[in-house]
């Protein structure tokens, strides 16, 4: 209903259609007994991490690769699928029960696998992000004493920027100043007003960020630290992960998930392999 | 020496003294201006706030619709808040010392814990019992809800703020029934009221005068309480949709500056309400037309001793 | 004012008693505040108690009217136990229910008035009848208006208590009440919170109950009043009852030195 | 008839009724034990919530730290909330139209808008307003300073939760002030105080009867709203270090008892020291051994008419 | 009692007066409350005033101690003004310091004591002195405690007004007004919110303070007092001074209606 401000990378018109995914009879009778007899797939989603899941202009209604990934899953499973805005605190908790799947670009790692099952399905790394033309000559080899912007919670706050600090600290070189904010759009915000001189998040995310502040921000250096995403499901439902498991790969084989991560200008991320719970790469 | 040759002179003299001058304060006060007028100017000018945003988003249908979900929110959950308060203060004061007890831990364990924290939990009631049992403990059972469907999320947000705030009424409803003077009680009860009578209709009007200003403050903390509900999640509220759109636009600044306005208009309407509670819960105390007749009747109010009626009688009478 | 205790009704020696207290004792603690008062007040009869500070007159009435219980002894009201039921020989408490009971029928008047501040005159009159008693509130207005035209406030109905002087606010707290229709009234030193120009027509009103036959135990430090008004004039002291008999022989001849004593400081 | 015979009887007959039975109120109680009990045992055996995890994490040397700053910037906010509050309202009762008028816009102003928006103005200063510069406006420069140098995310966090909270706090103190009995104004004034002296000798003491339980109804409130300090941002306050902990295991729950556990405990001790307090501002009042020679003596503290020394001085006289 | 009244101190035709009161007016909106007063007292003389409620005698009191400007007319103690400076024939505001240092020299004794409730009997007495005078605290605590042996209670000194009896009260209220060492006291009804039984106490301190040379102004209904300690005796009806003399004259022989009307009522 309102005219988008910022320049539109059609982020609000996803191309994608559910019902071009043909079900999987065999996959549908691999599910656990409680599935089977839902006729909707459930998935918790922290909506508010374009592109990968946010709100449409409406306010309410989720969409990105990360929910168009969900409907195919439903599709595949022969199930309508709702995706919930929810807290990460409430996500977790409440797979298995309210939730059936946690899709929210959650990256994977040792500790968290001890949580909750992960299939993987996208690879994102870190990126830098910097004023146009970098103009306080913002270095990664010279970072100690600088401020630095991340979004509370991810992984380039803990551990990448923690690690960088400890770093400075043990040689002796002033702290990095972390500004560490609940939405990265307020972390944007802060990088284009020049209050802090780089910010770093996931590769799709500093992108976004880039298109969406039209001409003001570039990227510094390039993706490293390739981390695995994955889709939370309960711990205790290994077996549901597996037709997961098998129905990511099955997207992938057909050619869907690659067109969806397309239409979002997000292929570079994708994988070849699904895996349920991959030793996490880091 | 001295009578009553008084008022005879037809002019009065009346004084008209020239009054103290107070520069110090006059320049305070101008300092005081020259500040606001500052933090206006730099307000109006800085571009960072980008009034057109503002404007543009301060009628969006968005976010008016969140504004009646706003208030929706707020409303159910003083209601709620206030009915368990008013239990929860009689209650403290039972003779029961289960029910006292029961309505302290109350207290204590709401007031005690985060909200934020309550309505995570409020949100997670139907993960952590999914279904809702009435029977024996330990035997039959009788019907069963699945929670999901009575708990929806707008019910979760009203209880879960609803069951916070009371904790913290019911503070102030104690601080406020104690105010009020036992002979009022005793009164009562003399002419064979019951205690529950009592409590309702004469006790707690009384109390009222010293319970609407904090509830007022309570009411008004509500407001901008319910932008936690995205907790449970729910996700309607005022907070919710312009924090989207400032997403969306990356323009977060002018967005939290159209909730704020929204929430000061909503505030003020606020106050002019309990302007009018405060003074309907005053009557017979504080609007009244006192005649002050003793220079300390307003010490005592049990003792307002004033008489109406004595002067005047003796108008016009010249000795 | 016309002297009314030689009234042959109100001394009738076969009368049953209205109140008949029966060596009651309180006890506060360790504090022994009434030691074993024993007193009867017929249908009709003015009984006044005068006594120092201290001495246990309001704790009696307060006892009368359940505002306290008693430690030992019996009060009855119109031979009914106040307070308890008698059951194979052991006392039961009263529910509170039963105690509203009885408490309607015995009218307290406070020396603070105790009006309710958010309640005009006329509102203070009829909450009882209306909220007790369950009248309608036509009639209780009707019955309320007659009150407050009797204690001379029928033009005060609906100021609040505190647009009233302190004479005009225990007026209506004597008309509040009068409204259950007690057949018992307690006055507690209902003039000693007013200044002196204001007492008299209290006084004023009381006098003309007590001429309408009403039951009344007044505390009070009035002489004048119990003099002429009073049936009986009982002196208290430290929790118990010095001398008691009619009202100008006490006043005129003390036998105790106690009395002889407090009738000098306050006469 | 009735005579002086009360005390010969050497032993008393006490008392002792049979007390009313009241199965509805026991009835009641075991209904809401059985709940808490249901409760309780839900509480610790539904695995959701990991007590194992919260008993790990209960005493992290990162989350003890976390306390200390919560409790720093509850204490640091609450201090400046109430010097700023008693300024406010002491300038409300002001002679000066000006002080009355800005100390009623500086509520309406910090009541009304969002404690988190303010936040993130905070946080935003040194963004909105690099360099703070003294000077004649318009005129020259004096000194500046680079407004990051000085509001540092700790300094923003204090002055950001004490400015909103002055406000409340403002609306408390000023009910509070208004409910000191004038004569006192007035007594003191008859002994030639100033007005500055009374309000600090005289009427504050007496009011804070009134305002310290609201008071602590705010101050554990401000307990919880540090947990906002993120939008500033800042990342040391119990909140935040145990999301963060959440999020590095992805087990939210345990770690929002964690914190839920502490911030009870630390409400405990709020509750106790507010007890304390309240007990001083009492003294003369509350906790007075009052002698209640007058049945209605507590109706009137002007008038508290105990006479102490009249009784026992007839002490054994057998009339 | 020994009857002072005849001292030629307080008699002396050449004495100047410490008290004049110059033709006030007051004015509550259109209520023309005091009506042109005109009063002396001379040093060490007790003026006594009654009047019926509403007179404006309270009001003569607050005026005389700034609690209340005046509309018209001057009012001098001291033979200084109060509440204004006159300057080139035009009157300036006194700043609230000078008002406060004007007060310093009156001490008033409120109907309902007004003590500080939340300090002892003896932080009451020193407050002042200590706040205002600035005293040490050793001094001023010495000189109270010989106020509060004065007036009869030394061993109260550590009580909360609210453990003192009313009486004990408004004697504490005496004490804390004489220990700023006023030159003139003035006194609003001083007794009239004491039971009967506790007036003896306050006006025996009274007494004592009359005999002393201390100049008051008492607004009082104890028309014994008024015959006993008084020098002059005013009667105040309607804002005006009716009748101004010898207190034993005007009680047994009253000129005006009003006055006998009036002492009718209160006697
Ligand atoms: N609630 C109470 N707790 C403890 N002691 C009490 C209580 N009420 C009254 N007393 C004591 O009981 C005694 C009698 O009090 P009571 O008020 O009956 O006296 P009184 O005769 O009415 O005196 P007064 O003329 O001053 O009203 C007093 O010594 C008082 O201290
Ligand atoms: N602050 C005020 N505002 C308006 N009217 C007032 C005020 N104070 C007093 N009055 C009026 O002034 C008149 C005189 O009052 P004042 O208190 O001086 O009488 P008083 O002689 O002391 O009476 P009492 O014996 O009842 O104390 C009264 O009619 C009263 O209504
Ligand atoms: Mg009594
Ligand atoms: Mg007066």
């Amino acid at each position: 209903s309102n005219a988008e401000e910022s320049p539109n990378n059609g982020s609000d018109s996803s191309t994608f259609d559910p019902s071009s995914v043909a079900k999987d009879d065999a996959l549908i009778a691999m599910l656990p007994a409680a599935l089977k007899d839902k006729a909707t797939l459930d998935v918790g989603s922290d909506t508010s991490y374009e592109p990968a899941e946010f709100l449409a202009s409406d306010g309410q209604t989720p969409i990105g690769y990360d929910v168009d990934l969900a409907k195919a899953i439903g599709a595949v499973l022969g199930k309508k699928v709702d995706v919930h805005t929810s807290e990460f605190s409430t996500i977790l908790p409440s797979l298995g029960s309210k939730y059936d799947l946690g899709i929210s670009s959650f990256t994977i790692n040792p500790e968290r696998s001890k949580a909750v099952n992960f299939v993987s399905y996208f690879n994102a790394g870190v990126l830098w992000a910097v004023q146009k033309g970098n103009p306080n000559n913002f270095s990664l080899d010279d970072i100690c004493g600088k401020k630095v912007g991340v979004q509370t919670g991810t992984i380039e706050e803990d551990p990448d920027v923690k690690d960088r600090n400890q770093k400075c600290l043990d040689e002796g070189k002033p702290a990095i100043e972390v500004i560490s904010l609940k939405n990265q759009t307020d972390v944007t915000t802060r990088l284009v007003s020049g209050s802090i001189d780089a910010m770093s998040a996931d590769s799709p995310i500093i992108k976004n960020s880039l298109q969406k502040t039209g001409d003001s921000l570039e990227t510094l250096g390039d993706v490293y630290d390739a981390a695995e995403q994955g889709i939370a499901i309960a711990k205790d439902d290994t077996a549901f992960a597996k037709v997961i498991e098998q129905v990511m790969n099955k997207l992938m084989e057909d050619g869907t998930y690659t067109q969806i991560l397309k239409d979002w200008n997000n292929d570079e991320g994708a994988i070849s392999k699904a895996v349920l719970n991959p030793t996490a790469s880091k | 020496m001295h009578g009553a040759q008084a008022g005879t002179d037809g002019e009065l003299d009346l004084i008209k003294a020239i009054p103290v001058r107070h520069p110090g304060r006059w320049i305070g006060g101008a300092v005081i201006l020259l500040f606001v007028a500052l933090a206006a100017q730099s307000l109006v000018t800085n571009k960072n706030f980008r009034w057109d945003t503002v404007g543009k988003y301060l009628f969006d249908v968005l976010v008016l619709q969140s504004i009646g979900w706003t208030l929706l929110l707020t409303v159910a959950a003083m209601v709620l808040a206030i009915t368990l308060a008013i239990l929860l203060a009689f209650m403290r004061q039972s003779e029961n010392p289960l029910f006292r007890y029961v309505s302290w831990v109350w207290v204590w364990f709401f007031r005690g814990t985060p909200v934020y924290t309550q309505l995570v939990f409020w949100g997670l009631v139907s993960v952590l019992y999914p279904k809702i049992i009435f029977g024996v403990p330990f035997g039959p059972e009788w019907f069963s809800f699945n929670t999901q469907d009575i708990i929806t999320a707008l019910v979760a947000a009203m209880v879960g703020l609803g069951l916070n705030e009371s904790a913290y009424l019911a503070e102030i409803f104690r601080a406020g029934l104690k105010s009020v003077d036992s002979g009022q009680m005793e009164a009562a009860e003399a002419l064979g009221m019951r205690r529950s009578k009592i409590m309702w209709r004469i006790v707690l009007p009384q109390a009222m005068r010293v319970i609407v200003p904090p509830t007022g403050n309570e009411t008004i903390g509500m407001l901008k309480t319910t932008s936690l509900v995205l907790a449970i999640p729910f996700t309607l509220d005022l907070t919710f949709v312009t924090n989207t759109i400032a997403n969306r636009t990356y323009l977060p600044i002018p967005l939290l500056i159209v909730a704020a306005i929204w929430y000061l208009v909503i505030t003020s309407l606020l106050m002019v309400g309990q302007f009018y509670i405060e003074r309907y819960y005053g009557k017979g105390v504080d609007n009244v037309t006192h005649k002050p007749v003793k220079a300390t009747a307003a010490a005592a109010a049990a003792h307002a001793g004033g008489t109406p009626n004595s002067s005047g009688t003796v108008k016009g009478q010249q000795p | 004012m016309t002297e009314t205790s030689a009234n042959p009704r109100k001394q009738g020696a076969d009368v049953k008693p209205l109140v008949s207290i029966e060596n009651v004792h309180k006890f506060f603690g360790d504090h022994h505040v009434l030691q074993g008062i024993d007193l009867q007040v017929n249908p009709g009869e003015v009984s006044v108690i005068i006594g120092p500070s201290g001495s246990g007159k309001s704790t009696l009435l307060r006892c009368i009217n359940l505002l306290e219980t008693i430690s030992a002894g019996r009060i009855y009201v119109h031979d009914a136990l106040i307070g308890y039921r008698e059951r194979n020989g052991r006392l039961h408490d009263l529910s509170s229910k039963q105690i509203a009971n009885q408490r309607r029928e015995i009218g307290m008047v406070f020396q603070r008035f105790n009006l309710f501040p958010h309640k005009t005159a006329l509102q203070n009159v009829i909450e009882a009848p209306t909220q007790v008693k369950h009248q309608s509130k036509t009639a209780a207005k009707l019955k309320a208006h007659e009150l407050l035209e009797m204690v001379g406030l029928s033009d005060r109905a609906n100021y609040y208590p505190a647009q009233l002087s302190g004479g005009q606010q225990q007026r209506v707290a004597i008309a509040r009440a009068l409204a259950m229709e007690p057949e018992l009234m307690l006055f507690d030193e209902p003039t000693s919170a007013l200044d002196p120009e204001l007492v008299g027509d209290v006084l004023e009103v009381m006098k003309s109950l007590a001429k309408s036959g009403m039951t009344m135990i007044v505390v009070t430090h009035e002489i004048g009043f119990a003099r002429e008004v009073g049936d009986t004039l009982t002196f208290m002291d430290d929790g118990m009852v010095v001398e008691s008999g009619n009202p100008r022989e006490i006043i005129a001849n003390p036998q105790h030195r106690r009395t002889q004593e407090f009738l000098s400081r306050v006469l």
